[in-house]
């Protein structure tokens, strides 16, 4: 056989090239319209925004929408902006991520490295509960929370968020943990480490990739709910999300679809935060388990 | 070496086993125990529960009188209901394959040792990070005839462009697929990436002498190497179709006329808009069932698979 | 009493039984080396004993202790694993002191333990390092010191060796003999490699399928193994084995081999009364069968056998000739340097004083 | 200190604003406020929150409702009683009994009614229908000429956004000025099925269909604000909607009589369709039980009536308030709802839940809706209504 | 011109030089075995030549031809990976067929071709598993099969056999060696065994840190290493190297070794001449180091030297003895029956036809 004489030129590799740059290029484009028409909208004012194209540059970008949504819409007959519910997303995200990232570790660790009879149906049962729609547990989760007295309060959304978060972060870190050699475990048996000591010093250090997979999946999660925000919360206490709503789809009066818009961006920061971030991380917390590949 | 004193070593009395040695092996079901009440309680619980609801005459809210299978019968009989299931065989297929196909053309093309990877990929992926509460209005105006799309590419000059499905009853439901996708696509591309950098370089490189060209080896060797992640993708994807709310609220609100319905707007208007709790109840038990039907079977699988 | 005795030890995994009736007696300070092909189950008697997994029977006896229940952590005992299982978040350092740590050894205390643990294996410019940036080399020695920083009662080896690239291997290798011979702690190591199971037990054994096939000293082993699998597992290129028959020549006892076209001398390690007529195995190493140079001047009987030489491979230090003579085939080791190639006749040399033989029914040596 | 929490989606500003009202009202007798908005879908996520709320033990003091809302509420056995503060101050004799009938249950005051809205108005552009002649359309038939003028103009004619409640509402104001009160009655109010299937409600669905035709393409879910805006800056000619919408008239800075023109609904004049938005009182026990009263009596004090009412566009839920303070508009309402209760011609309103529950009032829109967007035929409306309607009582 | 040539290939990753200007010629039918330790630029040199990374600087010329810019699907050359890298998505058939369908072999020639592979190979009843399916074994032997099936113009081995325990390791050298001897292609291999290395090769080539130490035949390589180097990396127990200097006794020029305790006659194959009072180091393995029975009769040069044993290491087919003696420790092989322990003194004879003589400070070999 004599193989046919044929180069690669450089030019054909070039092209290729800037077919693939153009592609994605293109693709992000796509991807970003939509941030792009919030981001714009909110530099504008509403003469323009009614009156002009959606797609087009704020003619005479101005920050006033920002400092409105922030600090001075009205929500409700208070009018003291967002800035109050971001905190309160803050107060429980916070808490929230935490509790059942370390839930989730938690139980990860014993289900792939303490395993008892009967482990698969027990992983099985956490599983399928990512499963399940939130609307159909809304009112005997209210009846619960009300009974421990966590009505109406962050701490018991804190604790809806952590129930409902416990299959996902339990799957994420059985997935990872199943891949961490077992002879570690032992070593530290062996060194006289117990049940505890092991899962402190010696899993949870090497734990980074997927804390990150988890912490991105349950902040983006919780922080965007609104659900569980609207029903187990009033008022002041409301996180983000509702009071968002409250601003965006009041029925009556004129839409100052700036402030809107500015509020949303304000929404969406953390979390887009934590994507640009760590999104570099994301992937590779992918690549260290949470896909099986 | 010096040596070091010898430690203490701790002598139990009997052979048997102690009360420390004991707790020792029960400590792991303790920690797990917590977690896994919750779920019972929480999840299977409320799983009764609401299948207990569906059979009572249940309105504003919850009545504890058994009437037998009457919201199943009221359920069945509402075209609402015919017309969600239809839209979400419709949504959810267009939307799994599509997130999927595109999620993949993309994370094949972010394979290409791209230079600008890190500026590229939290674009790709910030649409997950955005919630429909803080997107709903954007992508309303932009796929609005009267405001977004259509009207700038007529601005631009292009006359008869014309994009109006959010107002059509037949196209409605895709205008549900666009977002959606957007917003997933870049989160099943991070998988694909993912499970693409896990490819082994040697077994392309074996291909590469096998003489396949780089087509065929996408073709051939790295699509299907991927099966597991295109696995995960489904069930993820297949989830998140099913959950889909806030996505078809904010966008259509279930219109035009119900067009876009879906089993999760209906059991959410039925149980808590239309005083309907038993109806609402037992669309969420078909929701179940359906769900149990796709997840049952992969968990079956998965977990099995590890035993060899 | 022994100062660890292993009785009567069965361990099943579901339906399978991975170890069968497994007992052992260990002295103080003795080098106990498993072998056995992969799967037979010597990683899971490692881990019996160390109490990472528990028992289906029997009993492990440590120092006049039995130690079934006790937690792995309460046993005194050091393990080095095959993967060496550094923990990947500490220092080398960290990884040195933590088992003295989680026996709460104070700091200054812990520190000079790990000096001169250091010290003795030549990696103290490593300390700060982590695992992920040591050489293979140097991560077996920090999983060794993390043995021997503790002194335990038993040190477990889970084939420590087998990442390691030839050279760092015979190296290894003398710094373990090293270590048992100068601290004279009771060891027990795992290996596939036949040089290290040689060069450092005191007592080998055997295993297959979880059943011990021979315990006995490298030398017992190796010259007198108790059944075919052992003759044929030990050694490489492995033992020649010979069909023959019980033949008597002018009066004498011989076996006849090669199709009866070969007879030899009855090794004198037979002691059993060999029926006429009778079928056997003959077994003889490679280095039973020489050229005329390396035949061993002291042999008693040596018989001298021509056959074609079908493949010839030298190796540098000797030279394996692989000839077939009548239906069957060996190896024989020539002097490096003898001129021999294939398709060619030259006279093998079988040292007769060297050959064991079994029985092709039963597979055991007999004596 | 004692405190009322009020569960709400009055959101935007100025109904807010009026809300700031009461709140100071409260505050000044030393109640606090704790403000529960909870805004969208009128109301559908605030009964959300309050199954929630309720559920859980600890439903706040009071919660903005409307009809047949409150009488389910009612049934539950979850609210509180009002009957000797309303004993007290005679509300018996000053809120309209149509209001009544949803106020009280089993005759026990449960609600303290805040304001009448009235459902069956048309407002128009002045400058367009200027141009279109001047006449305000008295029937069917001149609205649709009115219309074919507009279209002629250039602008859209009527302007409606395609929400499920906003079709509901154009729908019952066919339905009166088709088929009259009596009709009305007995098709919504009494869901008679045969009523519901009758010729009459064909003319009704074909008037429908018809209206369609004069809608813009960009309709479909648009807020029912918006189309107000398109009327005001003169981009459409007339939007059939309820009283508040002339709040976004008067932001606007435009005045009745001389910017816009509020009429009743063509063929609807002398019938009145209200709604009522009213804060039911729940059970929340003895200890907040004092400011639970003081906020009902501040709900029905006439100051407070006068500015909330004069800012939303609708009319005081008592009758012996004074109308110098509304607008042509505000004093025509007044007027209309006097005389409508007078001669019997009021009655409730279907899309804002004043005739029928919700699973009822829904279950119409379904019908309504899908017919109007073209999803069934007339034939297949009038056929399903009944059943619909059935499925759903 | 050669079959295969490889002209003053440089290849740099970033700023280092992982192979440095590399030259070798290679006839067709030739088993080049390249070797070196870990890190020196073997896979790299394959990679380079399968085409799967561009090269620095430098041709490679195939059957007459520049083939620097041809695609590797396009080069006829067969790869057979040390992570085998099997498609894991195809069976057995599938992979051995893959490259046959890329080049659009029909499906019935196919389906022979891969069934006389199969044959070949005995992994006939393996065809339809997929390769998590398969052992260690079973993979390697696809892997081959995949690249057998071609009969390409030149096959690469990356160190296809290290991942195999002992017993299967000899097997498939054997059936390497059969398929190279009936075929007669041309095969570049690398390893880290020296027996495989040594029996496998008709050319060896020494790398270290990406330069050529040595290329010549295994004899060449092992017998008469070009440096230090290439001397202490083949073989195992590794060449004794002991410090010398050159002396006059008698009139003749002999080397002294031991603190001059000791002199031996310089060894035939040091043509040079060696000043007096000239420093050197002389080498010689442990097998050129026995005791009396194992020593060589036709050996020219053999100086009897006593020394105290340091340790013993039985293999059980020879014994390893390490020695002391004057500041200098050296490792002999002895029969393995031969009575010796630690701390006794003994006779060893050095035999010299098989010393070579190394340059101290440049650390190439005399000759
Ligand atoms: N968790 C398990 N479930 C079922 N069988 C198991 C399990 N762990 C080990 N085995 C089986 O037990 C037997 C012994 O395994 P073990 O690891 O002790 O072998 P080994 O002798 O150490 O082999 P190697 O030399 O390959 O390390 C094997 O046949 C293995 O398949
Ligand atoms: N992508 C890379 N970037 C930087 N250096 C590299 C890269 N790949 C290989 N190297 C370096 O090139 C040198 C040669 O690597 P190569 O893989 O060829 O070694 P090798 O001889 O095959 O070693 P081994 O026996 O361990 O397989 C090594 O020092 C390695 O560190
Ligand atoms: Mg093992
Ligand atoms: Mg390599």
């Amino acid at each position: 056989m004599s193989a046919a004489s044929e180069t690669v030129s450089a030019g054909s590799a070039r092209t290729a090239r800037i077919v693939i740059y153009g592609l994605l290029f293109l693709l992000a484009a796509v991807y970003l319209l939509p941030l792009y028409v919030m981001l714009t909208t909110s530099l504008k004012s509403l003469a323009e925004i009614r009156g002009g194209d959606m797609l087009a540059l704020p003619r005479e970008p101005s920050a006033e929408a920002w400092v409105k949504a922030w600090g001075q819409a009205c929500i409700g007959v208070t009018c003291e902006g967002i800035k109050g519910y971001f905190w309160n997303s803050i107060k429980m995200v916070v808490p929230a991520v935490a509790i059942s990232t370390v839930l989730g570790a938690l139980n990860g660790y014993v289900l792939t490295k303490w395993r008892f009879p009967g482990h698969k149906i027990v992983f099985g049962l956490m599983l399928f509960a990512c499963f399940i729609p939130f609307q159909a547990v809304l009112i005997p989760m209210a009846r619960v929370l009300g009974v421990f007295g966590l009505a109406n309060s962050t701490a018991g959304l804190v604790f809806v968020h952590v129930v409902y978060g416990l299959g996902f972060t339990t799957l994420f870190f059985r997935n990872y943990y199943e891949a961490f050699p077992d002879e570690l475990v032992k070593a530290a048996m062996i060194d006289g480490a117990g049940f505890f000591k092991i899962f402190w010093r010696i899993l949870l250090p090497s734990s980074g990739p997927i804390i990150v997979v988890t912490v991105i999946y349950q902040f983006t999660n919780i922080w965007n709910d609104f659900l569980f925000g609207v029903s187990f919360s009033s008022g002041a206490e409301s996180p983000m999300t509702v009071a968002l709503n409250n601003l965006v789809s009041s029925s009556t009066g004129v839409k100052e679809y700036n402030v809107d818009m500015a509020a949303a961006v304000f929404a969406a920061l953390p979390t887009l935060f934590v994507y640009i971030v760590a999104g570099r991380y994301f992937v590779r917390g992918l690549m260290a388990g949470a896909v099986k590949g | 070496m010096t040596p070091i004193e010898p430690v203490p070593f701790v002598t139990p009395e009997r052979p048997r086993r102690t009360v420390a040695t004991r707790l020792g092996t029960l400590l792991p079901k303790i920690v797990l125990a917590p977690s896994f009440a919750i779920t019972l309680v929480f999840v299977y619980g409320f799983i009764l529960w609401t299948v207990y609801l569906s059979f009572t005459r249940s309105r504003i809210l919850p009545v504890y009188d058994l009437v037998g299978f009457d919201a199943y019968y009221r359920l069945w009989s509402q075209p609402n209901w015919y017309m969600a299931i239809k839209n979400l065989a419709i949504f959810g297929v267009l939307y799994i394959s599509l997130c999927i196909a595109i999620g993949l053309f993309i994370a094949i093309l972010m394979d290409q040792r791209i230079r600008a990877e890190g500026l590229l990929r939290p674009i790709f992926l910030y649409p997950m990070a955005l919630s429909f509460v803080v997107t709903g209005t954007a992508w309303k105006w932009f796929l609005n005839p009267g405001l977004g799309l259509e009207k700038t590419m007529q601005n631009l000059g292009w006359e008869s462009f014309k994009f109006d499905w959010l107002i059509n009853t037949d196209m409605a439901i895709y205008t549900i697929v666009i977002a959606g996708v957007w917003q997933a696509s870049g989160f099943v591309m991070a998988m694909f990436l993912a499970g693409l950098r896990g490819i082994d370089g040697e077994i392309i490189k074996a291909a590469q002498i096998d003489g396949a060209s780089n087509t065929a080896i996408y073709r051939r060797i790295i699509i299907p190497m991927l099966r597991p992640v295109f696995l995960s993708a489904v069930i993820v994807l297949a989830h998140m179709a099913i959950k889909s709310y806030d996505l078809v609220i904010a966008l259509t609100g279930g219109g035009p006329g119900n067009a876009t319905e879906l089993p999760s707007t209906f059991m959410y208007s039925y149980t808590f808009t239309r005083s309907q709790m038993a109806v609402g109840s037992a669309s969420a038990v078909m929701m179940l069932m359906g769900i149990t039907a796709i997840i049952v079977p992969y968990l079956y699988s998965e977990l099995r698979e590890k035993r060899s | 009493m022994s100062f660890l005795e292993i009785r009567n030890l069965t361990k099943k995994i579901g339906s399978n039984e991975v170890l069968k009736n497994i007992s052992i007696e260990l002295e103080k300070g003795e080098f106990l080396v498993l072998v056995g092909p992969s799967g037979c189950g010597k990683s899971t008697l490692l881990n019996a004993i160390a109490g990472l997994m528990p028992l289906t029977s029997g009993q492990i006896i440590l120092d006049g202790q039995v130690i079934n229940d006790l937690h792995p952590s309460k046993r005194d005992i050091a393990m080095v694993f095959q993967s060496y299982a550094l923990y990947p978040n500490m220092t080398v350092e960290e990884n040195i002191g933590f088992a003295l740590e989680m026996r709460g050894v104070d700091k200054v205390k812990r520190k000079e333990a790990i000096r001169d643990v250091a010290g003795t294996l030549q990696i103290e410019h490593l300390l700060d390092r982590r695992p992920s940036q040591l050489s293979g080399g140097q991560r077996q020695r920090v999983a060794m010191g993390r043995a021997l920083v503790r002194q335990p009662r038993v040190f477990l080896f889970d084939e420590p060796l087998s990442n390691l690239d030839a050279k760092l291997r015979v190296e290894m290798r003398a710094e373990i003999k090293a270590l048992h011979h100068n601290t004279n702690t009771t060891i027990i190591y795992v290996t596939h490699d036949q040089i290290e199971a040689m060069t450092l037990a005191t007592k080998i054994v055997v295993l297959r399928d979880g059943a011990i096939q021979q315990v006995g000293t490298p030398h017992e082993i190796y010259s007198r193994p108790a059944n075919l699998f052992v003759a044929d597992f030990m050694g490489s290129p492995a033992m020649n084995m010979l069909k023959g028959r019980v033949v008597t020549v002018d009066g004498a006892r011989r076996i006849a081999i090669f199709d009866n076209t070969v007879n030899v001398a009855v090794p004198a390690s037979v002691t059993v009364d060999l029926a006429e007529g009778r079928d056997v195995i003959l077994g003889l190493r490679p280095e039973g069968i020489t050229d005329e140079s390396l035949a061993d001047p002291a042999a008693g009987s040596v018989t001298r056998v021509d056959a074609e030489v079908a493949l010839v491979e030298p190796t540098g230090s000797d030279t394996f000739v692989t000839a077939k003579l009548q239906g069957g085939t060996f190896t024989a080791r020539v002097r490096a340097d003898v001129s021999v190639a294939p398709k060619e006749r030259f006279t093998f040399l079988f040292n007769l004083d060297k050959a064991v033989v079994f029985d092709p029914v039963s597979k055991q040596r007999l004596s | 200190q004692e405190s009322v929490e009020v569960l709400h989606w009055w959101t935007s500003g100025g109904e807010a604003a009026a809300l700031n009202v009461l709140k100071e009202n409260l505050q000044k007798q030393g109640i606090s406020w704790q403000d529960m908005p909870v805004a969208g879908g009128s109301g559908v996520q605030a009964m959300t929150a309050l199954r929630a709320r309720v559920t859980s033990g600890d439903p706040p003091t009071a919660v903005q409702m409307l009809g047949f809302d409150i009488k389910d509420w009612a049934e539950m056995g979850v609210v509180g009683n009002l009957n000797d503060l309303a004993n007290e101050q005679g509300w018996d004799k000053v809120i309209p009994a149509a209001l009544q009938e949803f106020s009280k249950y089993d005759g026990d005051w449960i609600a303290a009614p805040v304001n009448v809205h009235s459902t069956n108005w048309l407002w128009l552009n002045k400058a367009a229908l200027d141009k279109a002649g001047g006449k305000a359309p008295e029937n069917m038939d001149e609205l649709f000429a009115v219309l074919d003028k507009f279209k002629e103009q250039g602008i859209t004619p009527l302007a409606h956004g395609g929400q499920p409640w906003q079709d509901g509402t154009l729908w019952e104001a066919v339905v009166l000025s088709v088929g009259g009160m009596d009709f009305y009655k007995k098709a919504v109010i009494d869901a008679d099925a045969e009523a519901l299937s009758s010729d009459t409600m064909r003319k009704v669905f074909d008037n429908m269909s018809k209206l369609r035709e004069y809608f813009d393409p960009n309709f479909s879910g648009r807020d029912w604000n918006l189309s107000t805006a398109l009327v005001i800056e003169g981009k459409a000619g007339a939007q059939q909607m309820g009283d508040w919408s002339k709040g976004e008239w008067l932001r606007a800075e435009k005045k009745p009589g001389e910017d816009f023109v509020c009429i009743r609904f063509p063929g609807t004049q002398g019938s009145v369709l209200f709604n009522s938005d009213q804060f039911v009182m729940f059970d929340v026990g003895e200890d907040k039980r004092n400011a639970q009263l003081k906020m009902a009596a501040a709900v029905e004090d006439p100051a407070f009536q006068i500015a909330f009412n004069t800012v939303k566009g609708s009319v005081p839920a008592r009758t012996d308030v004074p109308d110098t303070d509304f607008d042509d508009c505000g004093k025509k309402g007044m007027k209309d709802l006097a005389e409508a209760a007078a001669s019997g011609n009021l009655a409730g309103s279907l899309a804002h839940g004043h005739a029928q529950p919700s699973s009822v009032k829904e279950a119409v829109f379904d019908v309504v809706t899908q017919h109007l967007n073209g999803q069934i035929t007339t034939d297949q409306a009038l056929e399903r209504l009944p059943q619909a309607v059935a499925s759903a009582q």
